[in-house]
């Protein structure tokens, strides 16, 4: 457990003054991470709304190092920067420890940007990769990304008279990450910054590759008051849509508010009830979407079955 | 050629309005041009978009910085803007003719107690209370631009309210017969 | 900020200045204020955590105001707040 | 290989587009080639199911493609009964 | 002429691969492309992206298959791949579409490709033959290069240090319907699962070991003994996931320890006790996690 | 140390003499041998080098970018389709003014697959802001890649360069040459200063950032600026490195041009079969002359011109072709820089996907040249030298 | 001096080492040089050329060889092949990996200047004990040309093959070399 | 009957798409593109297409999925922008070279870093030499008509076409459109059906290794194919302006006949310039202008042709090849190279990364040039 009031009195190391939409989930993922990380950091942020309205020229939000150097290839950038502070640490030309971090969003995570992270993974380099995934490509202005949830529409998934929105469900990237057996990735959530933070300082101290999916609510694009985007975010997590997890070594373990539903000790609620909240399942909510508003509650409910069985529930 | 500026916030529907004004002016039979400042700025922050009407066919593709009228979606840019900028002078493509230059600014406040001078005239709406009245966006952000638009065919006269109503009908993508209403509202309410 | 000439500029357009978006003030985006009640508020910082834009000033573990200057109004703090401290009011009322 | 029937570029797809399935004769890839020893065959078709190339034709006992065969033994090696034996071709000249 | 008796065929007897393809002698991965054609018929068409098989199947004008073929750009099967089905689909017309890529194309430079269409659930085959680095090049270290072994690019001071890429996993966290291993080592079990796939829509995935003995510096003739001693040890073990449910093919009836399968290829002969003794435990764990699934039941 | 080495010998051998910080390839043909050297000097300690092999080409030049965002000195080897796949990033190491070294053994574009030689894969990048350097034979690529770590990594220029050789003809070809010694080398080169690197995480930098009209301009005119620079340090660069081996480097390489009254323009292996030729045509009496384009970009078009100025004909050869374009891409260029003056200019499309040029086909080049210089006719502009 | 050479084998024979092994004892010999594949993607046991090119002074064509001065064949089944002869003209040489007589290479190949031969195959066998003709027509080669000194291809087979190989090999592939030297027919 | 729509640059890109009937779209978002697939993406929705619209994961497959269906033998189209089109690179290649006439919309935007996303023309014309063609639209009218005359043109010449529109000036600004009838359209564009393509009955392999022996071959044809592109697109913008009455040409033409100087431009501020042109006019100047609308193939003769009709020559470049000048000041001054009689001609480098594009910068540029003694490049606008 971090307190707080101890974080307080870390430097902010994302300025105000960033242009990003009032009530957006990426800052607050980025003020959180930014807070736990102990060490100096430096990041390579992938083209996103987080890279574009943070560093409009001559602004730049970031007080530590950043790059940006495209939209498929944080991973791929961070890892030559990595490795040329591993050379510089083996020749001892730096002796301090410096931790690397990339942000990309779901877009240039899941999608344009995979293969990047794959490779980096493969490689084994000292990175913690963070996707802030808010579903949908939201700075080129909510189009369909494979993170998006079923049922959700969006401009190239728009829901009409014959299609509910997006018909897949989405890509299940923390399960993928997993597969590539490194030593530690999981999946958070900013409203409970308690596990975020700890699964932060967790991975920064593991050595070699690291991961964490982060849920990252959109007022714009999912469609809620810019006030409910922790409760969104909170809610992703009671209703088991976002499972608070993490593998380490290849061991899968629930945490935190997760944890508890596994045991018994907090309700799990309904996803159609959290749903109902955003504009961006507003049409699935008539008498001939019933069942496939259904459909969505059985896929959630059985995932997470299979997820309480790989965690030895 | 008349030439319209729009100034708005992020999620006020300042680019939707030029879009329908110039919708509009198309049903009229004239030579139309729509578009907005595009940046990358966010909710909230401020935005301008740009309305040409023409009764030949419109070539030049530049931003807009001699308007002819400038319309203010939200009072509280008048400060932190220059709204005024260059409205009512002449350009290299386009003389000016005196005394037709307008400023409208939604606001409660009377034309003369905005403080803006120039070489224009101002008119003022409450677009904000009618938007409310209408349920328009939400109660934190308003969506103020029918009404507006309604202000502007009444106070500049370049465009039929019949009009204006059938490209709101068309323009808008929900509550059309509300935004109709605010439109027709801000019509009789404008303030020259 | 002056706007500079090309042979004034960084390469590539590099930022050395860390940390410079505090000049680019984005209160006045906001239309809905946050105001904080000090009789109800009990510091437990949980507004500042939950901050999009760390507009709430902490010092020394206790809340110290919150900087309008960045506040973009998006209500987080109020939805937050366990103990009712923040209020939403509209931009210009009193 | 089938270029004597291209004079020139007029004579050619309007890009590489195969017209033909004439192949490369590999067989003068061989060093060794495959005897047969019939008495020891039981038509168990292994020979001919493993050729990577196929270059066994499937009949009453196998028969190889010797324009094609490259030689690379794995009939040999894979047959139960040892009919088949690999000859060194290149020592023979 | 009264009928002879034929030899037996325990796999399909049409041919649909003629011989002269240009492969090195012993190649597993010509042999591959000769059993999966067998295995899924004429209404077959074909996307290989750079790798051996672009050179194996015939410079121009030759072509060596008897369905049509696209070579493409090497990170592009699983998207030209899509395209193709897209357009017969949109014209109502049949057929089955493989992508057919090497390890390099698949574990690297084409995993993005992969992983979209999967995402997808795009109508194809997608076979990843696997010869364990990029030997269209002249064998360099790929991600699906084994821990410890030789490569050009890993040289024997210096072997490979990090483990193969789990590719299989990766893409049944995917969630497609069908994922299976199998190798040329096992040609009966490669032609079933295609024809198990081949009835199934959605993106289905093959891994398939084949071998390479230029790159794995293993004699030409032991095309397939060197696999059947992969899946022996356990170092590739044969299974299928079948809509999230595991189920191992083959299960040797004694593990044979992995030096078997080692000591038959040059690239690993570098080895220390140590190393191998690192293999082994690796290769068990893996085994005994796979057997774990196996009984777990529907995982996804 | 006199060697025998072949073009891929000489690019590892080089590069081990550098001792880079960060070197990320992505396997390709040619270029493979040249990293599998190499990667046995980092196996066996010589090298200080830390080795990336990256799942891509475009995560290669990623991975490029950001070892030298955070300051170190960084190389990579690449080939056709793979320069074609890291084209988006080439653009971005450039404008973040990376000193990157880029060695490209010039292979032709798919489709279809060809693995031989053109120059149609460096010409594609001729806009990315690369300095763009080529070589005749093993030797000078050699020698190139030693000059351009200087050139990049000069205070004014700070861009990354490309140094190109013929894939096969000179990758795979072994030649006589010569190398300087280990120290040498490096005395030449000095220390690699890294100016705003990501690593000095006291003082932070931001490297990319949006830049909205009211920027852009600036920064590209700032960007061309650096290219112009980059000239007058290639030259002097070349000079200090001749004048250290006895051989000559400069933009443009006249040879026989004192009293030509034709020429031929050519880059890369074939400038050297062009010598023979021009050799052999002179003892026929053709007063001819022959200009190496050494660097492309920058395109040294002011020497270019007076070179090539009061020539009765001059033949561009271009092995690469811009479809549609009148020619292909350094005829055009030289006919832009050449415009007012009164030079027939011809186009000589040669060798595309590794088609071998011979010197007969040179003279032949010679002998139209000569008849263009007699009767001012010219019977057609673009020529595709031996197509069927 | 400017020689040309063209070398006629197959994929896996050893052609470029052959080429190379030439040209490394050419330079060692202060000599100038070029040696080169044809290139293409024939995988092993397909048929391949390599070049040669020996000068005192420096080599600036990058061309193929068209007009050979002498023509080595490393396989036996090619010399069929007419492809062997091309641009060789009758004051150029012919020299085979062939166990029969010259005069039996002339029926074959039709060619009318100095043919050379020698029983590479054999002498492989016998010293190296694989069917690798490739030193051995290097051996045939120096001893028909005196392009270079015998004792300096020596010199290289040692520098490239040990590491490659182990001492016990390159010592078998020298003394394939010295037979060769010694057993060339003309 | 026709119908009249106020849309934008990108909306009338994809209705074009719709008309033309695309039957698979493979595309990738990227600002400003964006409006093109999702407009696209909703008539795929509710059935206003009939396609199959391949949600990819990057440009790059975009393009690949294009080529695959393209190779299937059916109508391939797709939208990208900057970033997006320099990520095809190598695809682009891919499809010239494999001659799929693909119909690509690119939205004109600044290459980063720095990062912009307003307009200039490098990102298309560094893939000059790719084999595209490359269309130079001025107005939303020009992007609808071209999409169908691309698809025309390109299927007879078996190349792909890029059409090109001006990012946010086009692409978001709103104007009238008109679209006539389907009936006309399809009779105007019948259904594609390639001379070759997979098909189980005709099994071809496409693009296979192709050694030295025949590379060149095929590349020469590419080449002829360009040649012949340009007599074929003229003969399709006829055979268009025939039927739906709106003409274009390779190389517009405005107030040139009696013209004693020309400016050369492309894309929209070619708009913006025929106003200055009329003011100017006014002015006394005797100035025509002219469009470069299309850039592959390029047009030599027609600028061999006007030239010779002219004493000067500025051309505008809303881009720049570093370590050399404007693009098409380049290829202009090359292919005048041989021209007798021709102009002095100017260069200028102006509105790069979107800096507007005013009538007092294009009055300001012909008064400067006038001041011009070397046929060198100039920049205009940039801040000192």
């Amino acid at each position: 457990m971090v307190s707080l009031k101890k974080l307080s009195e870390k430097e902010e190391l994302l300025a105000p003054g960033h242009r990003l939409c009032a009530g957006c989930g990426a800052s607050i993922i980025v003020r959180q991470v930014l807070l736990a990380a102990e060490t100096p950091v430096v990041i390579a942020n992938a083209t996103g709304c987080l890279e574009v309205a943070t560093t409009i020229y001559p602004y730049t939000a970031w007080r530590v190092p950043w790059v940006h150097s495209a939209f498929e290839n944080a991973a791929a950038t961070i890892a030559g920067v990595e490795t040329m502070y591993q050379l510089k640490k083996r020749k001892g030309e730096i002796t301090r420890d410096i931790k690397f971090l990339a942000f990309g969003g779901d877009g240039g995570t899941y999608d344009i940007g995979i293969q990047a992270l794959s490779g980096a993974l493969e490689r084994g380099h000292d990175i913690l990769y963070i996707c802030y995934n808010n579903g949908a490509y939201m700075n080129t202005g909510i189009q369909r990304s494979s993170a998006t949830p079923k049922g959700a529409s969006t401009t190239t998934s728009p829901a009409g008279r014959v299609i509910p929105g997006k018909k897949r469900f989405p890509k299940d990237l923390t399960a993928i990450v997993a597969a590539h057996n490194i030593p530690y990735c999981g999946q958070t959530s900013p409203s409970f910054y308690n596990d975020l933070t700890g699964k932060v300082q967790k991975a920064l101290s593991t050595e070699g590759p690291t991961f964490l999916n982060i849920i990252s609510p959109c007022p714009r694009g999912w469609r809620h008051e810019t006030d409910e985007s922790i409760a969104m975010a909170e809610e992703a997590v009671t209703s088991c849509f976002w499972p608070l997890y993490e593998v380490e070594n290849g061991a899968w373990r629930l945490t935190g508010y997760s944890k508890q539903i596994a045991e018994g000790k907090k309700e799990k609620t309904s996803v159609i009830d959290w749903m109902k909240k955003q504009g961006r399942f507003r049409h699935l909510f008539t008498e001939t979407r019933k069942s496939f508003l259904e459909s969505i509650q059985e896929e959630v409910d059985r995932e997470w079955e299979n997820l309480k069985k790989r965690c030895g529930y | 050629m008349i030439e319209i500026r729009f100034h708005g916030r992020g999620g006020q529907g300042a680019v939707i309005a030029s879009e329908i004004l110039a919708d509009a002016a198309f049903r009229d039979g004239k030579y139309v041009q729509a578009f907005p400042m595009f940046g990358v700025e966010r909710r909230g922050a401020p935005v301008t978009a740009f309305t040409r009407i023409d009764n030949k066919p419109i070539r030049i593709k530049f931003f807009i910085y001699n308007p002819d009228y400038v319309v203010v979606l939200d009072p509280t840019l008048v400060g932190q803007v220059d709204v005024a900028a260059g409205c009512g002078m002449s350009s290299s493509y386009k003389e000016q003719e005196e005394g037709k230059a307008m400023i409208l600014i939604n606001t409660s406040m009377d034309p003369k107690d905005v403080g803006l001078k120039g070489m224009f005239s101002v008119a003022t709406v409450d677009a904000t209370s009618i938007a409310v009245k209408y349920k328009l966006g939400s109660r934190q952000a308003p969506i103020v631009n029918t009404a507006i638009l309604g202000a502007f065919a009444k106070a500049t006269g370049e465009i039929s309210l019949d009009l204006l109503l059938k490209a709101i009908g068309e323009g808008v993508p929900a509550k059309q017969e509300e935004n109709a209403q605010a439109a027709k509202e801000a019509y009789e309410m404008v303030v020259l | 900020m002056k706007e500079k000439g090309w042979k004034e500029c960084l390469w590539g357009g590099l930022i050395v200045d860390a940390g410079n978006s505090v000049l680019y003030k984005t209160g006045d985006w906001r239309s809905q204020r946050p105001i904080r009640d000090e009789q109800k508020c009990t510091d437990c910082l949980q507004c500042w955590i939950m901050c999009p834009d760390a507009a709430i000033k902490v010092k020394d573990g206790k809340i110290v105001g919150i900087d309008y200057d960045y506040c973009k109004g998006c209500g987080i703090c109020c939805k937050v707040c366990p103990f009712d401290a923040i209020e939403m009011k509209e931009e210009g009322e009193k | 290989m089938s270029e004597a029937k291209f004079r020139g570029a007029h004579d050619l797809p309007p890009c590489s587009i195969s017209v033909t399935h004439e192949l490369t004769k590999t067989g003068n890839w061989r060093n060794s080639k495959p005897v047969f020893h019939k008495e020891k065959c039981i038509q168990c078709g292994i020979c001919w199911k493993v050729c990577p190339n196929a270059c066994i034709k499937l009949g009453e006992y196998p028969e190889w493609d010797m324009d094609y065969c490259k030689g690379c033994a794995v009939c040999a090696e894979e047959c139960p009964k040892d009919a088949i034996e690999m000859e060194d071709e290149r020592v023979m000249v | 002429m009264s009928e002879k008796k034929k030899m037996r065929a325990t796999i399909p007897e049409e041919e649909y691969m003629f011989p002269g393809t240009v492969d090195c002698q012993g190649c597993g991965a010509a042999y591959a492309m000769r059993l999966a054609l067998k295995a899924l018929g004429p209404k077959t068409m074909v996307v290989i992206p750079a790798c051996c098989w672009s050179i194996i199947a015939g410079p121009f004008p030759t072509s060596a298959l008897k369905m049509p073929i696209y070579h493409t750009a090497f990170e592009t099967a699983a998207a030209v791949a899509s395209g193709v089905k897209a357009g017969l689909s949109i014209r109502e017309k049949e057929a089955t579409v493989l992508a057919w890529a090497g390890d390099g194309g698949t574990f690297d430079i084409g995993v993005q490709s992969l992983s979209a269409a999967a995402e997808r659930n795009e109508d194809f085959i997608y076979v990843c033959y696997d010869n364990e680095a990029y030997m269209n090049t002249g064998i360099q270290r790929s991600s699906a290069t084994p821990w410890g072994a030789w490569t050009t690019t890993t040289p024997r001071k210096h072997p490979k240090d990090r483990p193969k890429k789990n590719m299989m996993e990766i893409m049944a966290a995917h969630r497609i319907p069908y994922a299976a291993s199998a190798t040329v080592g096992h040609p009966e079990d490669f032609v079933r699962k295609l024809k198990k796939a081949r009835e199934i829509r959605g993106t289905r995935f093959f891994h398939v070991l084949a071998t390479c003995p230029t790159g794995w510096r293993s004699p030409p003739e032991l095309m397939l003994e060197v696999p059947r001693l992969a899946v022996e040890t356990c170092v590739f073990p044969l299974y299928e996931i079948d809509n999230g449910v595991y189920s191992i093919s083959k299960k040797p009836k004694e593990k044979l320890p992995v030096t078997e399968y080692l000591k038959v290829q040059g690239r690993f002969r570098h080895l220390t006790d140590q190393q191998i003794q690192y293999i082994q435990e690796h290769v068990d764990e893996t085994w005994e996690l796979l057997l774990k699934k196996e009984k777990l039941g529907r995982l996804f | 140390m006199i060697h025998a080495f072949s073009g891929n010998a000489a690019v590892a051998y080089a590069m081990k003499q550098i001792n880079p910080d960060v070197v990320a390839v992505y396997p390709i043909t040619p270029q493979t041998v040249a990293m599998e050297r190499f990667a046995d000097f980092v196996a066996d300690g010589d090298v200080d080098t830390e080795l990336i092999m990256a799942d891509s080409e475009h995560s290669a030049m990623s991975c490029c970018i950001g070892a030298s965002l955070a300051g170190g000195r960084v190389m990579t080897s690449t080939a056709s389709a793979g320069l074609a796949l890291m084209w988006e990033v080439l653009f971005v190491a450039a404008s973040n003014r990376c000193p990157i070294i880029m060695n490209v053994m010039n292979r032709a574009l798919s489709a279809p697959i060809n693995i031989h030689c053109d120059h149609s894969d460096a010409m594609g990048a001729r806009d990315s802001s690369w300095i763009q350097i080529h070589a005749e034979n093993v030797q000078e690529a050699y020698d190139n890649i030693i000059q351009a770590v200087r050139i990049a990594e000069h205070e004014n220029v700070r861009l990354p360069v490309m140094t190109n050789m013929d894939g096969f003809t000179l990758s795979h070809a072994t030649e006589r040459m010569e190398t300087l010694e280990d120290q040498q080398v490096q005395k030449f080169i000095s220390e690699f200063k890294a100016i705003y690197p990501l690593l000095d995480v006291d003082n932070p930098v931001t490297y990319g950032p949006l830049d909205l009209y009211d920027y852009y301009f600036e920064h590209k005119r700032q960007q061309v600026e650096a290219m112009e620079l980059a000239y007058d340090v290639i030259k002097k660069v070349g000079q200090e490195y001749g004048k250290m081996t006895g051989r000559s480097f400069d933009m443009l390489h006249p040879f026989e041009m004192e009293d030509a009254e034709v020429a031929v323009v050519v880059l890369g292996s074939t400038s050297g079969t062009a010598r023979v030729a021009v050799r052999a045509m002179r003892q026929k009496g053709i007063k001819v002359g022959l200009v190496k384009l050494r660097v492309f970009r920058p395109f040294p078009k002011d020497e270019l011109r007076e070179m090539l100025k009061g020539m009765k004909a001059v033949a561009v050869m271009d092995r690469s072709d811009s479809f549609g374009a009148f020619g292909g891409p350094v005829f055009s260029e030289v006919r832009s820089a050449l415009l007012g003056e009164d030079v027939e200019v011809v186009n000589y499309i040669y060798g595309l996907g590794g088609r071998d040029i011979r010197q007969d086909q040179i003279e032949q080049v010679i002998t139209d040249m000569s008849t263009v210089a007699k009767t001012g006719k010219v019977k057609s502009f673009v020529t595709y030298l031996g197509v069927r | 001096m400017f020689v040309e050479v063209r070398w006629h084998g197959r994929g896996g024979q050893g052609v470029v080492t052959a080429s190379e092994l030439l040209a490394g004892a050419a330079l060692a010999e202060g000599k100038y040089l070029q040696a080169f594949p044809e290139f293409g993607p024939e995988r092993m046991g397909a048929p391949i050329r390599a070049f040669t090119r020996i000068s005192d002074g420096p080599i600036e064509i990058h061309s193929h060889v068209y007009t050979p001065d002498i023509v080595v064949v490393l396989d036996p089944t090619l010399l069929e092949n007419p492809a062997i002869t091309e641009g060789l003209s009758d004051e150029g040489k012919l020299i085979a990996n062939f166990s029969g007589t010259p005069d039996e290479v002339r029926k074959i190949t039709k060619f009318m200047g100095r043919i050379y031969t020698v029983d590479a195959t054999r002498i492989a066998m016998e010293t190296i004990g694989r069917p690798i003709a490739n030193t051995c027509c290097v051996g045939a080669l120096v001893k028909v040309t005196s392009l270079v000194g015998l004792e300096q291809v020596e010199n290289q087979i040692r520098q490239m093959l040990e590491f490659k190989i182990g001492k016990k090999g390159a010592d078998a592939n020298v003394e394939a070399l010295r037979r060769a030297y010694d057993e060339v027919r003309s | 009957m026709s119908t009249v729509k106020v849309i934008t640059g990108n909306h009338a890109a994809s209705f074009g798409a719709r008309d033309s009937r695309a039957e698979v779209i493979a595309a990738y978002p990227i600002t400003p593109q964006t409006q093109i697939v999702e407009l696209l993406s909703e008539f795929c929705a509710d059935g206003t297409l009939k396609a199959k619209f391949i949600k990819v994961e990057s440009e790059h497959s975009a393009m690949a999925a294009c080529i695959g269906a393209s190779a299937a033998g059916v109508r391939a189209y797709t939208a990208t922008s900057a970033h997006g089109l320099a990520l095809m690179h190598e695809m682009l290649h891919w499809a010239a070279n494999g001659r799929h006439p693909v119909v690509m919309a690119n939205v004109n935007r600044a290459m980063g870093p720095p990062w912009s996303i307003w307009t200039d023309q490098n990102d298309s014309l560094a893939q000059r030499d790719t084999g595209w063609l490359q269309f130079y639209c001025e107005s939303n009218q020009e992007v609808y008509d071209t999409t169908m005359i691309a698809f025309k043109a390109c299927e007879q010449v078996l190349l792909p076409g890029m059409l090109v529109l001006d990012a946010f000036i086009l692409s978001h600004t709103y104007e009238p459109v008109e679209m006539p009838d389907q009936e006309l359209i399809d009779e105007f564009l019948p259904p594609f059906d390639p001379p070759y393509k997979m098909d189980l009955d005709d099994a071809r392999a496409f693009g296979a290794l192709t050694t030295p022996e025949w590379y060149m071959e095929l590349r020469y044809l590419i080449q002829e194919a360009h040649e012949k592109a340009l007599v074929t697109v003229r003969e399709v913008e006829k055979e268009f302006g025939e039927t739906f009455g709106r003409y274009y040409g390779t190389l517009e033409l405005y107030r040139c006949d009696d013209a004693e100087e020309v400016i050369l431009i492309a894309g929209s501020t070619a708009s913006t310039a025929k106003d200055a042109v009329d003011i100017m006019r006014k002015g006394g100047r005797k100035i025509g202008l002219a469009r470069i609308k299309l850039f592959r193939p390029f047009p030599n003769e027609e600028i061999r042709d006007i030239a010779s009709r002219v004493n000067k020559m500025i051309v505008i470049d809303r881009n720049v090849s570093f370590g050399n000048q404007g693009i098409f000041f380049n290829e202009i001054k090359a292919s005048l190279y041989s021209a007798k009689n021709r102009p002095p001609v100017y260069g200028f480098v102006a509105g790069l990364g979107g800096r507007d594009m005013k009538i007092d910068d294009i009055t300001g540029i012909v008064e400067q040039a006038d001041t011009c003694d070397i046929e060198e490049i100039l920049w205009w606008g940039v801040k000192l």
